[in-house]
């Protein structure tokens, strides 16, 4: 059978997630948990996530492996020679992880809901005026870290050698802006994107492409915070402005 | 100093403080006051700035005292705050990891991914950045590897006097065996959002 | 709206906002409230503010209000206030700086302008000043240029043991790289050298 591209697959954030979820929907006694069944359906997830060329994550197949293990555990007859703690369930690992596991998905929402809470009060707004220098923020070790990277990353001094120029065109940039982004939902960095052209007609041209395609609304440059790294993102024009032939207009007007 | 001055100190300190100011700071500041006075005085002015008529109340959080709004004035005080603290928005990710960390801080990424069954690394930048989460040194073991521990930050933004000041995991635990343990009819609705929306689209992945 | 729940929402707009808010801006937010239930209400709030137990008492200014200390606490206040080790402040800079001496201490000058690209010699004299970076003698070389490593102070305020502490840039990169989504991994080019000059550098610093 061929899978209609409109099928869509719950996103599970780690196998626990997966197992918890299954577990619930079918209402399954978690201390007694058919291993054959949900075993099976466990796997039948991971191949429908392969049918629809989702990677998957090291994590679920080392639970699809430990699934199976258990399940043969629990085919063989107890070893009558084993000490009683060897006699134990071979599902308790896997409980006892299944409940830790659901206990600090419950302790997150306990914090979510404080914090909903505490948004709504207000404590001295104008801290500003009692600050430092402009210009100066508060720093962490995370703050060190990133800026030593930052500086290292830095290119030294600008090199001797001469280099060709590229033809790069604003278009071409564009499709290749379209090109990262088309893949996921996940923003990508400016920074990593400016370093992929590291001569200055380069930056130029993606710069240019930038600006055009957030003009556009096709791209949005985000920021959490003050001297954070812009990220970049689909927006929600995206789709228009990459139809066939709109890019290749732009790219005349820049000619 | 009479206790009316005393208060009226109290609340002067707190107000200019730009961090929740502790006992310990009062103390050093008001050297010539004893410390039952003190705490009497403290005590009082926390009982009074919770009245009906009074908008300014003064919390005890982040192992300090500080003054907020009241919530119920949500409202109308939003619009007069100009330099807003960005809101904290965090990822279910992010929010589970740092919930790990609170409760079994100082902790390394390991023992973290041990619980989530999923890395945590990305998590942990985001936690890092918003300066949620600090490191607390290295563990002695194979690796040496950071150890992370919930900052000043955290209790703040929660709303927190201390991280004693949360609810144990035993509470959550009992939860936890309650909504998975016997087979329950309709787990509690409204506490889960992210898994009922998500219960919707697994209905056809069952059949 | 009674007359303690409209003081109290008063005071708590008053609190917030950062400039004298005038009767006008008041009126405007409040518009269910009759003008004479306002006035008279921030009145009584200006009233009860003076009292001798209140601190901070609201004040009539460049014709808005405002929250004010009372003058007779400006020394206390003034003592406390300088009494209050601020959060650590760098400036960009000054950061960098204090980055390139932490990961390869001891350091000259010329050593730091080669890597950030830029003369240190401005946020140098911010770090020494705020007692963050120590200088450590001569480096035997032409010029004998002064060497320099980060002080005790630097530990204390990045909540570290020992320089050992630090983060290591593969560390780093693991976090940043999972936050990004890269999927490459970055070249860890610079950090072997670094790493190598750290653990010499910890040495004499912790003797």
């Amino acid at each position: 059978m061929e899978t209609p591209p409109s099928v869509q697959l719950d996103v599970y954030e780690g196998p626990l997630d997966l197992l918890l979820d299954l577990i619930r929907k079918q209402q399954i006694d978690i201390f007694d948990i058919p291993l054959a069944r949900i075993t099976q359906q466990y796997l039948d997830y991971l191949h429908r996530m392969e049918q629809l060329n989702v990677e998957i994550a090291g994590d679920f197949i080392l639970m699809a492996a430990t699934l199976i293990y258990i399940k043969s555990k629990m085919l063989l007859p107890p070893d009558p020679f084993a000490s009683p703690d060897e006699q134990l369930d071979p599902r308790t690992d896997l409980v006892e992880r299944l409940l830790e596991h659901k206990k600090f998905k419950s302790a997150a929402q306990m914090l979510q809901q404080k914090q909903i809470l505490e948004q709504a009060t207000w404590s001295r707004p104008d801290t500003a005026a009692f600050a430092g220098e402009p210009g100066e923020l508060v720093v962490t070790l995370w703050d060190l870290v990133k800026v030593f990277r930052e500086v290292l990353a830095r290119p030294p001094e600008p090199p001797a050698l001469e280099i060709k120029r590229e033809e790069f065109t604003v278009a071409q940039m564009m499709d290749e802006v379209r090109e990262l982004l088309r893949a996921s939902d996940q923003p990508v960095s400016l920074l990593e994107l400016c370093r992929r052209h590291p001569t200055r007609r380069g930056l130029i041209v993606l710069f240019l492409a930038l600006l055009e395609l957030v003009r556009l609304e096709a791209v949005v440059a985000l920021q959490n915070e003050l001297f954070g790294p812009v990220q970049l993102r689909k927006h929600r024009m995206f789709d228009v402005v990459f139809a066939p032939d709109t890019a290749t207009e732009i790219d005349e007007q820049y000619q | 100093m009479d206790r009316a001055a005393l208060k009226a100190l109290l609340e002067a300190i707190i107000y200019v403080s730009e961090e929740p100011i502790t006992i310990a700071q009062l103390e050093k500041v008001l050297a010539d006051v004893s410390k039952d006075e003190l705490r009497g005085a403290l005590e009082a002015l926390l009982e009074a700035s919770r009245a009906p008529e009074r908008g300014v109340e003064i919390r005890q959080v982040a192992g300090g005292y500080r003054m907020y709004t009241k919530p119920e004035h949500h409202e109308a005080v939003r619009r007069f705050v100009r330099s807003q603290k960005p809101p904290l928005r965090l990822s279910l990710p992010a929010l589970e990891t740092l919930a790990v960390i609170a409760y079994k801080q100082p902790v390394t990424t390991p023992e973290i991914k041990a619980v989530r069954g999923v890395d945590p690394s990305s998590a942990l930048a985001t936690l890092l950045e918003k300066g949620l989460v600090v490191t607390a040194g290295r563990k002695q073991c194979i690796g040496r590897p950071i150890l992370y521990r919930t900052a000043k930050e955290f209790l703040i933004r929660f709303g927190l006097k201390d991280v004693g000041e949360l609810p144990t995991l035993e509470e959550f635990e009992e939860l936890a065996r309650a909504s998975l343990g016997e087979p329950e009819p309709a787990p509690a609705a409204g506490s889960e959002p992210a898994r009922e929306s998500r219960e919707e689209a697994a209905e056809p992945g069952n059949a």
